[in-house]
């Protein structure tokens, strides 16, 4: 691998596996995949969106907003005999919601011309301001224990939110490997007046990266609410913070034109490695804090070290 | 011409103004079918604006385009390129990340099922592309990992993959070997065989008047004239354009050498350049001459405290020093006019007297504050020096044309009163006019007594300037010669690498 | 002529785009609750913005020098804590300057961070902003502080105080406000930081040190945290451990508000200022008017695009963008 | 032998409160040479909680005691807890009502009833007439809700002729509080009493009012006795509270946990008492500390 942060992701795996009993466990596996899915998906459009040259800080808030959704229109008056199959139009809902959200996004973007970082900021704020008009600041639960047993299920070995997960970091890997959108994204990030002069509409072309991750956002939220079996209007605080950092510490550059999905997976791992092992380890909460804060300045200094080819020998 | 045959493009009384500037005021151009149609004019004349109307990348506030006698909108490039218009452009348009062949086939990816690229269509015509330009590279290659010349040439490969009708070419020589150049023209000569109009924008008088079959004068947006090349001279167009002759002598006057004031001692720093040992006298200019890559840039950024040597020695007015980054060199009275001006010479959200008295902001201060007087007159100083073309201090150097924003950035460093001033690639996209005041310029402050270094690529301008001139060849020094005694022979001979005394 | 201005896009008009955004609003506003252009209420809303203010002051610079601070949230709630603890155990007249002093120490870790070893800076401050959150419970073992002597502490001041009928956190935002303002527009270091924010790299070949203007932008983001943490401290008489939480995005939201490009290179101080005062209006009119706190959080979201838009708009001198 | 509880707590390090519970657990699990612990705290983070659960599941604890970010997200966690045998003990707040059949009991204080005493305090205080407002924890918190929820209903039942003029929140945070205040004291002209969702944020709210000249007369009541609010019950400017000691929090949830370990029969709702407290009866109580 060429990517640095995968040694990383194994040297805190062999790390944890010496000093905590209960790591190095295929059931502890299991979780870790699952609690890295939740992140993970929406990292996988946070990739596109950041090659693109955008951002989007407010995928926290669209995950509440879809989760609450899923969760909500299950009860539903129109879908009351519809058994387990309620379910069904309950995630079609949310997941449209996220898209939504995510075409709302990357309308603005592309007919205002603001930058992606404001546009979503401003997004981050109001899409919570939704969650809560809808959800009236209470938290939202299934009656069906269907919908919560559902993150139970396992395919093989492997639970299914895992399954689901590393399905969409597949398909998002193809798409930006090998489709003309996604060469495109990589090209709109690159430089962007090329890709103008070249003819790619820019704009429909950012609205759809918007919408990927809008769709995945609201994926995720589907996913958390399963696992939850309810939907909280604080879900997702934060997270686009974790996302981005997962994504940079995966190689993709803040700037556009470059990074990848392989990266973006060892960045996610490497996240919620830290986090498990943490926990196993029983570290005092305030030093996490600390700890992965370090280790996110640690990371990209060793990444800038082992990197370092932009300046051309140049003292800048 | 044939007065029967209907031109492939022709536009009609274009008018496009911005804030402040009206760059286009009802001009008319029209190009034939295999055609190379010269557009030449001053720096700021209109020549890019009005291609980049014609590309569909501006809209016109006035007038008409008309493809194959019928009048067209077009909106995007796209479109133009679906009209057959293609547009090389000035600055290079390449996302750098991506690989050769996908940026010539960028927005136009062959495709299979699922949107996805069918790569091995890709690579195929676009390797077919490149060996027609005999290009030494693959489409697979990724365009941040060539020269700037192949990057040139990736972006001239884009016209060949349309039919096109016109090709625009907007100087596409600035960054170009000679030995690329004469593949560029080969497949000009090509594309005109085929019937293809040409649109050939230059500043090189020599190419101008080899290549073209008429020369359409521009200036200050508006239209001066259109010539058939083979029934005038240089100094007609240079007329048109400037409206004056130039006198292209090289001031013969033998300056009066002063002490040595800069010594390079055996300066090394591998593997761009090696054993570097020269000198510059107070009131000489010295040339370095090579081809792009020869390792001069590399040299200059050293003296400037850009890059640290491994070894070697350098020398101001006989003693050794230091110089460990760009502050020491300003200290030393070092100036350097980079080479490539956007990324390196300019702020380019700044507006232009800022950016010129940027290295000496803190010296205007009166008290803890700038003095905006003292600013305003160093500005004004050299903007008539420099015939700085700009409608005030205030416009910001983004949307100045190429040489006036070159013109501001050697302002920058003149204004700061150097004692060697080494200037990289100074005339790089500069017009004619401008050209020649720049070569008096950097004699007469040779003249009052500064050592200047300039680095061209360019023999007829390091001939008409230097007092001596330096050949390199792969990061070494392979011969000096004095201005009398140096002939075109002899220096193409040094910069291939061909040694001294073989030649003898 | 008046449009030939308004498409002039000189920094005259570039102004106006904000500007025409905060009156509108204001306009707005104003008709929808009486009790909201009263002296008391814009007096009111001043003192309420002069935390996020000062801090956006110091982030402002840190933007036009082309580089992002999220850590500010957290250095708040280090230096509240701190200074608040210390009032009791060593005095207020030796607790500031230690505060200042440790303040500055976080800022040069990220100047140094970003300006000498050229880390990328938005994850470096939200490394810092993880790391600085973990600090302060350390250093407090997640205790709140509190000074005892609440009445009788002459550092109540800078949060209470007031001189000819303005409140002290109106005088220090104001005055702050002003001094950097005339640094960025007219010192030597403020042109740096603008030449630095709009391309690095033509800065350094003009021998501009890069290195250090950026870090002292840290310094001086920092210094800012440190004057809100004495105002914070001094108006509350105590802190929490996670006091500046969040605060990172409202001290962004009003500096972007305030039309300075995340480029770096551009923007205004004075700007700023409009954008903290309508953030603090948004949330203070909303409240007179009744409305349930999550609408703040809509208006909020609308305000900035709006805004935001106008000002590029005026920038560019048309109103949609020219993205095909 | 020795067992293996783990808890995973709200978020430590937001207020003293949890910190306090922190150390006044880890304490009583020390003084108790059987007994050994697994200290987690979810930072308010409903996922980062479940992934705690889970985790804490896989190391196959004795016991689970939980503080829920949220009442409702945890049931399937706890769920999953109970179906791989370990028994669980909610503390604190409570579990929603889907969860209760799988948990082993419920440990702490009644956060509807705090409610109650401050809407009766308040009622007392104003003789049953006025105009109040109310200033809120973080929205979309069970603490919040139910607190919120316990005072707005028990007001309206006693003294339906206390109007509430707004409620707004302050997120548990003191200075937030303070101008959220400031802005009701312009918005209004007659403000009686104000009820905060704890002490924190109470005596933010009596800041602003002294700034404003205009505490005299006005009721402050809070909940969670902090010893900032004691201390301006002490010199008569803040009304009453309801006094929750983070110790006795602590204890009694090890405590349920240890007897449902030793197969004693435990209630399914363990409240440990919370008593008013105003300036009259403050004396009987210890300072909080923290
Ligand atoms: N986007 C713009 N906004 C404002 N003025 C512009 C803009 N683009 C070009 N101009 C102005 O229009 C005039 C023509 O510029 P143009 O780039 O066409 O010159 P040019 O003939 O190509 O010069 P050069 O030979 O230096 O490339 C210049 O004065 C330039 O400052
Ligand atoms: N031996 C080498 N190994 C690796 N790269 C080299 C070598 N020699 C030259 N180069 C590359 O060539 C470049 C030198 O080209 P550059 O354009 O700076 O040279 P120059 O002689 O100053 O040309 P000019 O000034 O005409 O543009 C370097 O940046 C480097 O990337
Ligand atoms: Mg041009
Ligand atoms: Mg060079």
């Amino acid at each position: 691998m060429r990517n640095p942060i995968w040694g990383f992701v194994l040297l805190v795996f062999i790390f944890f596996s010496l000093m905590s009993d209960h790591f190095f466990d295929y059931r502890n596996f299991q979780n870790i995949l699952v609690q890295t899915s939740t992140i993970g998906l929406i990292a996988l459009g946070m990739t596109l969106v950041m090659i693109n040259g955008n951002i989007d800080l407010s995928v926290g808030a669209t995950l509440a907003l879809a989760a609450a959704f899923a969760v909500d229109v299950q009860s539903w008056a129109m879908f009351a005999t519809w058994g387990n199959w309620q379910i069904l139009p309950a995630v079609c809902l949310a997941l449209l919601v996220g898209l939504l959200m995510g075409a709302i996004n990357g309308f603005i973007v592309w007919k205002t011309g603001v930058d992606a970082f404001i546009v979503t900021l401003g997004a981050m704020l109001g899409i919570r301001g939704l969650v809560f008009v809808y959800t009236g600041e209470s938290s939202f639960y299934a009656m069906n224990f269907a919908y919560s047993d559902f993150s139970a299920l396992s395919v093989g070995p492997l639970p299914v939110l895992a399954v689901i997960f590393l399905v969409c970091t597949l398909i998002v890997h193809l798409v930006l490997s090998r489709t003309v959108h996604g060469r495109n994204t990589y090209a709109v990030g690159g430089n962007r007046e090329a890709a103008v002069n070249a003819g790619i509409r820019v704009g429909p072309h950012m609205m759809v990266n918007f919408m990927i991750i809008g769709f995945l956002a609201a994926l995720s939220g589907v996913l958390l609410s399963t696992q939850m079996g309810a939907a909280t209007p604080n879900l997702g605080r934060d997270y686009e913070l974790w996302v981005i950092t997962a994504v940079v510490l995966g190689g993709t550059k803040l700037t556009g034109g470059k990074g990848d999905i392989i990266g973006t997976l060892g960045g996610v791992l490497a996240i919620g490695i830290l986090r498990n092992g943490m926990n196993l380890m029983q570290v005092p909460a305030f030093y996490v804090y600390v700890i992965l804060g370090s280790i996110l300045i640690a990371v990209l200094f060793l990444d800038k070290r082992f990197n370092r080819t932009e300046d051309g020998g140049l003292r800048l | 011409m044939n007065e029967k045959l209907e031109p492939a493009l022709r536009l009609k009384g274009i008018v496009k103004t911005f804030p402040g500037v009206r760059a286009l005021d009802g001009v008319d151009f029209e190009v034939m079918p295999g055609e190379v149609h010269a557009l030449l004019g001053e720096n700021g004349a209109g020549k890019s604006t009005l291609m980049k109307v014609l590309a569909g990348m501006y809209q016109p506030d006035e007038g008409q385009i008309i493809i194959a006698g019928q009048p067209v909108r077009m909106t995007t490039p796209i479109e133009a390129k679906a009209q057959g218009v293609v547009l090389i452009h000035q600055e290079l348009s390449l996302v750098p990340e991506m690989s050769a062949a996908e940026n010539i086939y960028l927005g136009e990816l062959p495709l299979k099922s699922f949107g996805r690229v069918d790569w091995t269509t890709l690579y195929e015509r676009s390797n077919a592309i490149l060996e027609r330009l005999n290009c030494n590279f693959r489409g697979e290659v990724t365009v941040v990992n060539l020269s700037i010349a192949n990057q040139q040439m990736v972006e001239i490969a884009r016209a060949l993959t349309v039919d096109a009708r016109v090709v625009v070419f907007d100087e596409p020589t600035a960054s170009l070997t000679d030995a690329e150049k004469v593949v560029l023209f080969e497949i000009i000569n090509d594309l005109k065989a085929r019937g293809v109009g040409i649109v050939y924008i230059s500043h090189r008088m020599d190419e101008i008047f080899t290549l073209s079959d008429r020369i359409t004068v521009l200036r200050d947006g508006s239209y001066r004239g259109t010539l058939t090349t083979a029934d005038t001279n240089e100094d007609e167009v240079t007329r048109l354009m400037i409206g004056r002759s130039l006198d292209l002598s090289r001031d013969t006057a033998t300056p009066t050498l002063g002490e040595t004031v800069l010594e390079v001692r055996n300066l090394t720093c591998a593997p761009l350049y090696r054993d570097i040992s020269f000198s510059v006298r107070a009131g000489e200019v010295v040339g370095f001459y090579g081809l792009v890559g020869a390792g001069r840039t590399e040299i200059a950024e050293t003296l400037f405290g850009l890059r640290s040597a491994d070894s070697g020695e350098i020398l101001i007015d006989g003693e050794k020093v230091q110089i460990g980054s760009p502050p020491d060199a300003i200290a030393l009275g070092i100036s350097l006019v980079p080479e490539n001006r956007k990324e390196q010479g300019l702020v380019l959200s700044m507006n232009c007297r800022d950016n010129m008295t940027l290295p000496q902001v803190q010296n205007l201060a009166s008290g803890p504050f700038v003095s905006s007087s003292a600013e305003n007159e160093i500005f004004d100083k050299y903007r008539e020096k420099l015939e700085i073309k700009t409608p005030s201090w205030r416009q910001t150097v983004r949307v100045l044309s190429g040489g006036n924003q070159q013109k501001i950035v050697i302002g920058k460093w003149l204004s700061m009163q150097p004692r060697v001033l080494i200037v990289d690639e100074p005339t790089r996209g500069i017009d004619v006019g401008s050209k020649s005041e720049i070569h008096a310029l950097l004699r007469a402050l040779a003249a009052q007594g500064y050592a200047v270094i300039v680095i061209s690529s360019e023999m007829p301008e390091v001939l008409r300037v230097s007092d001596r001139i330096v050949a390199m060849y792969n990061g070494r020094i392979m011969r000096e010669f004095t201005a009398d005694l140096v002939t075109e022979d002899s220096l193409v001979q040094a910069i291939s690498g061909i040694k001294a005394t073989e030649v003898a | 002529m008046l449009l030939n201005r308004l498409k002039a896009g000189g920094p005259a008009i570039a102004k106006q785009g904000i500007l025409v955004a905060f009156i509108l609003f204001m306009i707005v506003f104003s008709f929808m609750s009486d009790r909201f252009l009263t002296p008391d209420n814009i007096m009111s809303v001043f003192r309420q913005s002069a935390i996020i203010g000062v801090m956006a002051l110091g982030v402002t610079i840190v933007v036009i020098g082309g580089n992002l601070d999220l850590s500010v949230g957290s250095m708040l709630s280090f230096a509240t804590v701190l200074v608040v603890d210390l009032h009791d155990k060593v005095g207020p007249e030796l607790a500031i300057p230690i505060m200042v002093l440790a303040t500055l120490c976080l800022g040069a870790i990220n100047g140094f961070l970003i300006g000498i070893l050229r880390l990328n800076s938005l994850i470096v401050t939200l490394g810092m902003l993880s790391a600085i959150q973990g600090l302060v419970l350390i250093y407090s073992g997640g205790q709140n502080v509190d000074i005892v002597d609440q009445r009788g502490t002459w550092f109540a001041i800078f949060g209470r105080g007031s001189v000819l009928g303005i409140a002290a956190p109106i005088i220090i935002f104001g005055l702050l406000a002003i001094l950097f303002h005339v640094i960025m527009t007219t010192t030597p270091f403020g042109r740096k930081v603008y030449a630095v924010g709009g391309n690095p790299t033509a800065s350094v070949f003009s021998g501009i040190p890069r290195s250090r203007i950026v870090f002292t932008t840290y310094l001086i983001s920092a210094l800012c945290v440190a004057v809100a943490a004495i105002i914070l401290g001094s108006r509350v008489m105590g802190s929490q451990n996670n006091v500046g939480q969040g605060y990172e995005l409202q001290v962004l939201a009003a500096v972007i508000l305030g039309g300075t490009s995340l480029l770096g290179g551009a923007g205004s101080i004075l700007k700023t200022v409009l954008g903290v005062l309508m953030l603090a209006f948004i949330q203070n009119g909303l409240i007179l008017m009744g409305q349930p706190y999550y609408t703040q959080w809509l208006v909020t979201w609308v305000v900035i695009i709006v805004a935001v838009w106008l000002d590029v708009a005026a920038k560019r001198g048309r109103l949609f963008s020219p993205i095909a | 032998d020795t067992v293996r509880i783990g808890i995973t707590q709200n978020n430590v390090g937001i207020d003293s409160y949890q910190t306090t519970y922190e150390r006044a657990f880890i304490a009583a699990a020390e003084a108790n040479p059987d007994v050994e612990v697994i200290v987690l705290d979810a930072g308010g983070d409903v996922a980062r909680q479940i992934s705690q659960m889970q985790d804490l599941i896989q190391q196959q604890v004795d016991a689970i005691i939980i503080w829920p970010t949220d009442g409702q997200a945890l049931v399937p966690a706890v769920r999953n807890a109970h179906n791989a045998g370990i028994p669980v003990v909610v503390t604190n707040s409570n579990i929603a009502e889907a969860g209760m059949d799988f948990i082993a009991a419920f440990s702490g204080p009644n956060n509807i009833q705090q409610g109650i005493y401050s809407a009766e305090m308040m009622c007392d205080a104003l003789g049953g007439e006025g105009q109040i407002v109310q200033i809120t924890g973080m929205p979309g918190y069970t603490t919040a809700i139910e607190r919120q929820q316990g005072f707005d209903e028990r007001l309206a039942e006693m003294c339906p002729d206390v109007t509430q003029l707004d409620i707004q929140p302050g997120d548990w945070n003191r200075e937030r509080a303070q101008r959220t205040m400031e802005t009701f004291l312009t918005r209004f002209d007659t403000i009686d009493g104000v009820y905060s969702g704890d002490d924190n944020m109470g005596v933010g709210a009596l800041n602003a009012a002294i700034d404003a000249g205009r505490a005299e007369g006005m009721v402050f009541i809070g909940a969670t006795n902090f010893a900032v609010g004691y201390d301006a019950m002490a010199r008569g400017e803040y009304w009453g509270s309801v006094y929750q000691s983070p110790v006795d929090d602590a204890e009694a949830a090890l405590q349920t946990a240890l007897d449902v370990l030793a197969g004693e029969d435990v209630p399914k709702l363990n409240y440990f008492d919370t008593p008013k407290i105003t300036q009259e009866n403050m004396d009987e109580f210890d300072r909080p500390v923290f």
